[in-house]
């Protein structure tokens, strides 16, 4: 078998940030996080179910309440789990999905915060995805604040940033300091680089290594059910990583 | 009780000014009654995303007649950004209302609740919190401290949206698409346009009627087949990605907007705004 | 996953002091589950009636099962009064939260949308507002001086009903019968009875997928053919009007009383209360 | 033809009352306002169109989203027209469905308030319908209020009380006096009789007179077309009141 890809990386990493969860919901145009969680789900099987919702797919669409159901659900506490990405992130886990510049002329302007105004306060782990790593995405700070990183006392919060993934490294997120953790960085590159290609200071895990390669049997499961599955919901994905594996 | 008329006597039924909600891609989007919108509609629209907008939305803003918009998001999906929705913000032709859709769901179920506003959690620390005064930061009344968002009533003049099928008394199946019935239940009146129309009533038997938007809320019907077009209709048909991104391409440049809306439209559109 | 077990176990996850959600009369009551509940259910339960009780309120009532009653009304409908809901009235032997139907919706919708409260109209001036000092009036920050009714959140531990289908899934097929999704989303697990269990997913066609609560709300299924009885169930089979009134004519008695329910559970009741 | 009853009268009174409605619901077990809807539908068939939702009927539902459609409809503005009864009704126009004595060991203890603490204060036209007419029901004031007769400024009032009708007589319903207004007696009936047994006092319109019997059309249109309408949801009481016409 040829060694894991960056993006099969990727995808063992996410596995491994959904370790435990019951439900994680993947938003539209996602194939990375939502093969992540078919990745925990078929790791998982036999032993625990992982329920795995993506918005826009009529496969892996349970709800049939409308629109309203993921954010019923999520302020409910039944979904465990959610990505969001961000056209800025900044070093206390803001995230911008409106726009660079001054609003409301912003350039570039970006799609809209969608249903982050709301998921990223009430589902407990929410796993910021980019896979572009550079200063102008990770920045000091947002230019906008779609959604607050961390909230003082007085706002009902149980839920928040858990981590960072880039195709550079993984973080965590220390919601006290309100600071990222680098918590793995891809082979290749050192902490140096991460530093160098982030717009905010952050701290480091006193346990740092590269993030591991997913082992032969999560590999073979990536490439095989997993990459099925996929292919349901994103076909053309599907087709690239396979010529590329 | 509901009116049978054609597009461009729906399109009519759209005064200048009127508050209008429309689907998201995914939800049924009364396509083919763009074109008659943006000919014989009303102008200075303020469009409400429910939640959020795509193709319709910047076919109505990229025509000029959209004078507000209210929505957590306007894209293309896989296709990109919405380039007349990208040129207005910068041009500042529109008053924008950015939202997060959780928050736009809460101000339809307040109308449809019929109360002026709904709390909702999320939103403090944010920009949207500071970019919408209209949006106001409460306490819980249950518990001192705790600060929690009010989110007030929507009330669109009109719904506006595509269905599969129609009985003859104006009920319209939706399915499971429930956020039509909300937009339906908070707007003053429902234009909707169908695949089909049928003979038998939708509520004559309890497994359709599970899926069915009475007519009460219905003010007017439209046969338009296919009239989701190029976005899909869940069960009928998917969505055309390649008409889609041939839009997106096309619509970077006003001269390649236009051609694209004349061709779809099949005539050419009227001056913008 | 959804479980699925017989009535008595079904019965069994029910916890003394338990909140339960329970719909009225039209709505799917989970009538065969209520001797299981009294035979081997909890104890001090906290009854909410969605938005009214009927047959199984007063059974679970007159057996001493209940310590809090909230609800819109308790009915027979033509049959009359609740002899047993009456009785334990009379007798003080009820902890009371008086409603209005209107007010036990907007409570489970507060949790359903998970939020502490939800405003809602009428109310002001009414004895109802006096004995509910658990509803609050507040300003309407849109309009000093108007005031409204904050309605908290109403979170029970579980819903309990009855409906036509279920799939293997766990998926339940409820059709129009909403309060039913209402109380489900509410509560923090659903147990239900059901006519019958499908072997196709009731999510494979979007014509059934409307009428579905999905299988994350329901804890647990059991398979009870006719569990609505002596209740009718929509598109099923109707009330069995004799029979309320018989109960209603019998229950007049404590002895009656034990007389139609060992009847209706098959088995003498163990101790009331 | 016979002359009209005094059920068909007040059918035909409850009728007049919904003059001009395009939306009148009716609670279960209401055959008597039930009649009155359809026999206003009836009237109005071919110049507007009146819908008639009937509570807890399978064939007047057209509702699809549970119990709340009734209560969300009303708050919207789109029901009319609305009958509620009462265990005890006052002079103010305050109902009470609950119970007689001290709450809460009420004795009778009455169902409950149903609805009625919402669509009270929402339906522009309420009206009150308790064949009994007693001084045990028609009380100064009421032991326990399930919803209130009028509002002060303040509370968002865009209902009420439009109408009482009972077995002896019709009163309209003055707001801002918060008072009821004798607009008609039945037949056999005077002033005097209402006063003796009303609890409250009342105002006499000027232009008090006996209420109506209905016309031979209408006559016609209440045993034909309504009363065949009216045996789909209320079978017996058809066969009972067909006994006696």
């Amino acid at each position: 078998m040829s060694p894991a890809t960056d993006r099969e990386r990727l995808i063992a990493t996410i596995a491994n940030l959904l370790d435990g969860v019951r439900h994680v919901a993947v938003g539209a145009s996602s194939p990375i996080p939502a093969a992540g969680a078919m990745l925990r789900r078929a790791l998982d099987e036999g032993r625990r179910d992982v329920r795995i919702s993506i918005l826009g797919s009529e496969k892996h669409n349970f709800f049939t309440n409308g629109s309203a159901e993921l954010f019923d659900c999520a302020a409910q506490g039944r979904i465990d789990a959610f990505f969001l990405g961000g056209g800025q992130i900044d070093g206390e886990g803001n995230i911008n999905l409106v726009g660079a510049g001054d609003y409301p002329r912003s350039s570039p302007r970006w799609p809209g915060s969608f249903g982050s105004g709301l998921l990223y306060y009430v589902v407990p782990r929410v796993i910021l995805f980019r896979e572009e790593h550079s200063p102008r995405v990770l920045v000091e700070k947002v230019d906008f604040v779609s959604a607050a990183g961390a909230s003082g006392p007085g706002v009902h919060r149980t839920g928040g940033p858990h981590a960072l993934v880039t195709s550079l490294a993984l973080f965590g997120f220390d919601k006290k300091r309100r600071r990222f953790v680098l918590a793995g960085v891809h082979p290749g590159y050192g902490v140096d680089d991460v530093r160098a290609r982030t717009g905010f200071s952050f701290d480091c895990a006193p346990d740092l290594k590269p993030t591991p390669a997913p082992d032969a049997g999560t590999l073979s499961l990536i490439r095989g059910r997993v990459f099925d599955e996929l292919a349901e919901t994103y076909p053309r994905f599907v087709d690239a990583v396979r010529g590329t594996a | 009780m509901t009116d049978f008329i054609s597009l461009e006597a729906l399109a009519a039924r759209v005064p200048d000014g009127a508050m209008v909600a429309v689907p998201a891609d995914y939800g049924g989007v009364a396509m083919a009654a763009t074109g008659p919108l943006i000919a014989g509609g009303g102008r200075g629209l303020h469009l409400v995303c429910v939640p959020t907008g795509g193709l319709q939305v910047d076919l109505l803003v990229g025509a000029g007649r959209v004078r507000i918009l209210e929505t957590s998001a306007v894209t293309l999906g896989e296709a990109g950004g919405a380039p007349a929705f990208i040129r207005a913000v910068q041009d500042g032709a529109l008053t924008l209302r950015d939202a997060t859709c959780p928050a736009i769901l809460t101000g339809l179920l307040a109308a449809q609740k019929g109360v002026p506003f709904i709390p909702m959690r999320g939103l403090i620390g944010s920009d949207l919190l500071r970019v919408r005064p209209d949006w106001r930061v409460i306490e819980n009344p249950f518990e001192p401290g705790d600060a929690i968002v009010a989110i007030p009533a929507i009330r669109p003049d009109l719904a506006l949206f595509h269905a599969a099928e129609a009985d003859r008394d104006g009920n319209v199946w939706i399915g499971r698409r429930r956020e039509l019935a909300l937009m339906a239940y908070a707007a003053k009146a429902s234009l909707v346009t169908v695949e089909r129309i049928r003979e038998t009533s939708l509520l004559s038997d309890e497994v359709t009627a599970a899926g069915v938007l009475p007519a009460i809320y219905v003010e007017a019907v439209a046969h338009a087949p296919g009239g989701a077009k190029p976005y899909g209709l869940w069960g009928e048909y998917p969505a055309d990605a390649e008409e889609i991104a041939r839009y997106a391409a096309a619509a970077r440049t006003e001269d390649g907007f236009r051609a694209w809306l004349d061709r779809f439209a099949g005539a050419p559109s009227p001056a913008f705004a």
